[in-house]
């Protein structure tokens, strides 16, 4: 078991519900200040969006961050150099799409993320079945890969995933790409059914945009992941210690 | 005599061709694609079903297209070209081969509405016209910038009874127009069916569309032969995605044809991209040092693709098939040639494969060859633009 | 059983259409026109030449063109509607018959060149693209505000290698066109042919057009046969000149289908205009209370002649034909109905003849006929002024 | 024998080349004065068209006119009127093209015309085959109708043509429509495949435009008809006055 896994099992089993903000890398200068403030706000871990070209399953805030932060000249290689240049004190876990690690070569990518110290990475176009060659490239680097269950995946699906999950599932809490929602969507009954075959943390995600709707994710699940929100806050010009009062009220 | 494979084969569950292809979608549309991988591996071995793809594409779509030989461009030329003629399909070009098969499967499959992307125009007037004559609903992801540009095209497909949904993300060009529809795709795979234009995008759809569009290599090989010509030499198409010419080369893979795909200069995945994922298949793409993919730029708004289909890629990894770049000024003067010398004006798209088989011929192709050309569309939609550039010249 | 003479029949040495036809032009003109009636008359028993005639057709026109049930049309109107798709055939029209039929003749006559005269441009791309084919010197005379209204048109012809001349006389529209190619021909007949484009003009160019364009009834006669329908109750095309409803209705004149050909209701010559002589022959046409000609004024501008073909003023005359007129109007309404229920965006010409259909269904058409309907052409060239008019008015 | 017949055929007799002048009826205000100063310098007939739209055998120059007279309201029957109402002195021959009398009616054009007192007609458009109906409705009318021979017409024809001629045999110099042209073109060949088969008066029109043209036409024929060249001038403003010194050097 990598330490991404045992700390959110740990977190769980000892009946913290977990708060995951997102924030991509780059799309501000003081991104970094951010990410600290996310952490002083009680965040259980980071997800750090690795900006791409073409991201099929972000909706218009998080293709924005990811326009700007491109545009601010980010590569993937001075993510990964920034992320190691000091801990966060909280696992990172790395969110892209499969092109930027493929590119860059799946054990080179492997190593520089093992170097960062992330812990894990979430690849939204990396299902299952494609996924066995970057499995390995990060084996033995205690990184894991975090696998999603959507609504539409049907139950023989749920039970492979959950079987080869790492870390936690991420539970799709609708058909949807990435943005601020009204409600948890299917998130209960998406729960539900990874649980009947993993007994691994399940944090639900995409859409969840209030601290009401983190809240109902945590009476459901384990924890509750927010991008788009807080994304479209820090575009907006919100600075890293309004980041941190809005953060405060997404923790229990 | 042993029964080798063919060299275009049925990729299997996983969908790959050689090292290329596969599924790399959000897990959300994993069930979609796995529907539609079922339902048009069902419906391809149903005689009905393919029956029926037949039946509308000889009574609606015009086929079988015929085979022109280009005598006076032959002489001067010193090789014999024959050209299928593509552009005298519905439409004005292959496109429509594909989308018929794509709309009848989405019926089959009880959907009522497709989606689609498309850069200038094309492929979304092509699906808006299949949709209208099913009556499905159509909804088509066409990037700002193209709707601008090709206003009338837009146009056209609220004719069709198709709606318009500018695209304003990324480049706002077919790029992100494929971004958009996938997106839009994973909001709505219940009754929708997205129906890709081109051999890309995720298992089944290289495979499909390929499959749909071998009616034209399945037609040439049977036309070539009651022409008495037989196999050619070579066999040429342009490749945006790579549709028109996967559709050429599958009548001809598995003879002694020499394959050539022609790419536009400046959207040349093969010869100057390099392996990678992107909207949902692994294959060659242009891309940046860091791996973020680059805008393909061409005069011909159907080549402005960064990355080609996942089975070409493969093709020319293992030698069967060759592609090469073909810069616009020669492009243009092609169409120019053909125009004056056989009365077809192409669409720019293949007057890239006119232009190799105008440069090449007595060089790499030698003279007294036969070649098959495959003239993928008409280039009605491309005069005002020509006219434009040849005025801005002079 | 008694032979009866057919009702679209050879009209002879004088090229009489019963009150109709003939040939009225300049002395100079009449060794040309007998020459090319006894070329033509000669062409038309060889043997050799048809089979020419019906090989360029089919692997350069894109011959035999489909029949297409328009099913959610038909549902929606209560009769059985069938399209004859010239707008499938090569340049988007029926119009490629005729010129691969004259051009073939040209060069059979030992001529070297052709001119043409055209409207909004169709017959005279078509004109440049069947000359291109084979060589020929070609110039199209093209009234000059329709150079300015079409200047893509005039692009067109360019590239196929034409010469496009600016007519500047009179209306400097269609009807000076003819006139200027005719003053035209007389200072060249010994190596040019007069490529006109319709059913009309002297002697033998009705006739000769009509035989040209009779494959399309010939092959809609044998498809509906094969269809299973067999003879349809009602024919319908739309008429300028006239040349495609003379040619689908000579695969039915002998037949028990009425025959119904619709004008623009600004160019009615049959319902509106009086006997007469203009460009060469004796027909219906539009003219004022002295007998001056008067300009036809339809949005369709295939539609725009003040004239009609001599063989349909005689049908009209005996009642084997009728002729109605279209507002521009349910012409516009037709183009979107046709659009979005089946697919097909026709061309304003052929969208008289849809909207005829659709205003009739269940009134003079009973409901359950079968209805064969000439879909004479494409709609790409129209979607732009469609989509001005329109926008206008919202 | 009509009497323009009777009228050329005594003038050749006598060895008198006739110089035929062209006008438009209607193309300005006065040219009714511009035809009595033709007769004024001589004309032998003068030649007086009645604008049709679409005039095939006419150059731009008669195009101008034509379209003039149409836009000032001229009418079939106004020109008619305006003939009828004083005689000319000499031979008055119509020429348009023949939608305009098929119009009117064969019968009643032929009865308006001799009551115009008009002596020959000149439809460019009605050849011989075409010509039966109206030959029948001006016979007995004295109107004669004037047929052309063309430069291309072949041998068979000029002698069906000579042998239905009436009037005279109007010999075109050449394949064109009306103009000005540098010289008689093939007028002399022309003239004389028709005298091959008649003995009616010939003669050459079509692009003759100066007297030196005028008179080697008179040298190999029996009259010169010039039209663009006094309807060019008189378009131009050329008064009625200088249409007399103009005409007066085309008479021998
Ligand atoms: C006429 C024509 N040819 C070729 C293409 C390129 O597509 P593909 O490579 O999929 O055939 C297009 C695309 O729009 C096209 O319109
Ligand atoms: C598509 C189409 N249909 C019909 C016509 C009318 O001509 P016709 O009556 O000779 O068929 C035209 C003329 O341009 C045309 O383009």
């Amino acid at each position: 078991m990598n330490s991404l896994e045992r700390h959110l099992r740990e977190r769980r089993d000892a009946g913290q519900s977990s708060f995951v903000p997102y924030l991509m890398a780059g799309m501000v200068p003081d991104w970094r200040d951010h990410l600290e403030a996310l952490v002083a706000a009680g965040a259980a871990a980071v997800e750090v969006g690795v900006p791409f070209s073409d991201p099929i399953l972000d909706g218009v805030v998080i293709q924005r961050a990811a326009l700007a932060s491109l545009e601010a000249g980010t590569t993937p290689e001075g993510v990964f150099a920034e992320l190691a240049r000091r801990p966060l004190g909280v696992p990172v876990i790395v969110m892209t799409y499969f092109n930027i690690f493929h590119h860059l070569g799946m054990e080179r990518s492997a190593s520089l993320l093992h170097d960062a110290g992330v812990s894990g990475v979430i690849i939204p176009d990396l299902t299952l079945e494609e996924a066995g060659p970057w499995r390995e490239a990060v084996t033995g680097r205690d990184i894991d890969t975090v696998l999603l269950v959507a609504p539409s995946s049907p139950e023989a699906r749920v039970e492979k995933i959950a079987r080869a999950a790492q870390g936690f599932v991420y539970a799709a809490s609708r058909m949807a790409v990435t943005g601020q929602a009204e409600d948890t969507g299917d998130a209960g009954a998406v729960v539900d059914r990874v649980r009947r075959h993993s007994d691994l943390p399940v944090f639900v995600g995409i859409g969840i945009s209030t601290p009401e709707q983190a809240r109902h994710a945590y009476s459901i699940a384990d924890g509750a992941i927010v991008g788009s929100a807080l994304v479209d806050r820090v575009l907006r010009g919100m600075s890293a210690l309004e980041t941190e009062a809005f953060a405060r009220d997404f923790v229990l | 005599m042993t029964q080798t494979a063919p060299v275009m084969r049925d990729p299997g569950e996983d969908g790959r061709f050689g090292d290329f292809g596969g599924r790399f979608v959000p897990e959300a549309l994993i069930p979609a694609c796995e529907e539609l991988h079922d339902a048009f591996r069902d419906a391809w071995t149903d005689d009905a079903f393919r029956e029926e793809f037949h039946h509308v594409l000889r009574e609606f779509g015009g086929r079988p297209t015929p085979i022109t030989y280009l005598a006076r461009l032959s002489e001067s030329l010193g090789v014999r070209v024959y050209a299928k003629r593509e552009d005298l399909a519905h439409t004005g070009s292959h496109k429509i081969n594909n989308v018929v098969g794509q709309t009848l499967l989405t019926r089959r499959m009880g959907k009522t509405r497709v989606i689609a992307e498309t850069g200038a125009g094309q492929h979304g007037v092509a699906t808006a016209t299949a949709a209208a004559r099913l009556g499905l609903d159509c909804t088509v992801y066409m990037g700002e910038l193209d709707t601008q540009r090709q206003a009338l095209n837009v146009f056209r497909m609220e004719l069709l009874g198709a709606k318009v949904v500018p695209v304003t993300s990324g480049s706002r060009t077919l790029k992100d127009a494929v971004n958009e529809a996938m997106r839009e795709w994973v909001t709505c795979v219940d009754d929708t069916h997205y129906c890709l234009g081109s051999v890309m995008g995720p298992h089944p759809f290289p495979w499909m569309v390929r499959e749909f569009q071998s009616i034209i290599g399945h037609e040439a090989s049977r036309q070539m032969a009651e022409l008495g010509v037989g196999t050619p030499d070579v066999v040429v198409a342009c490749v945006g995605g790579g549709s028109n010419a996967a559709g050429i080369f599958a009548g001809f893979a598995d003879s002694t044809a020499e394959l050539v795909g022609v790419e536009a200069a400046g959207g040349a995945a093969i010869s100057g991209g390099q392996p990678g994922v992107l909207h949902g298949m692994k294959s060659m793409l242009l891309q940046s040092e860091s791996g973020q993919i680059e805008e393909a730029e061409s005069i011909s708004a159907g080549l402005d693709y960064p990355g080609i289909g996942p089975e070409h890629a493969h093709l020319a990894a293992i030698g069967r098939a060759r592609y090469v770049g073909m810069a616009d000024e020669p492009v243009i003067e092609a169409l120019q040639l053909l125009s004056s010398s056989e009365g077809i004006i192409p669409a720019l798209e293949s007057a890239h494969a006119v232009a190799w088989i105008a440069r090449e011929a007595g060089r790499e192709i030698p003279s007294g060859s036969t070649v098959l050309l495959n003239l993928s569309g008409r280039g009605d939609k491309d005069v005002a633009q020509v006219r434009d550039i040849l005025k801005g010249r002079s």
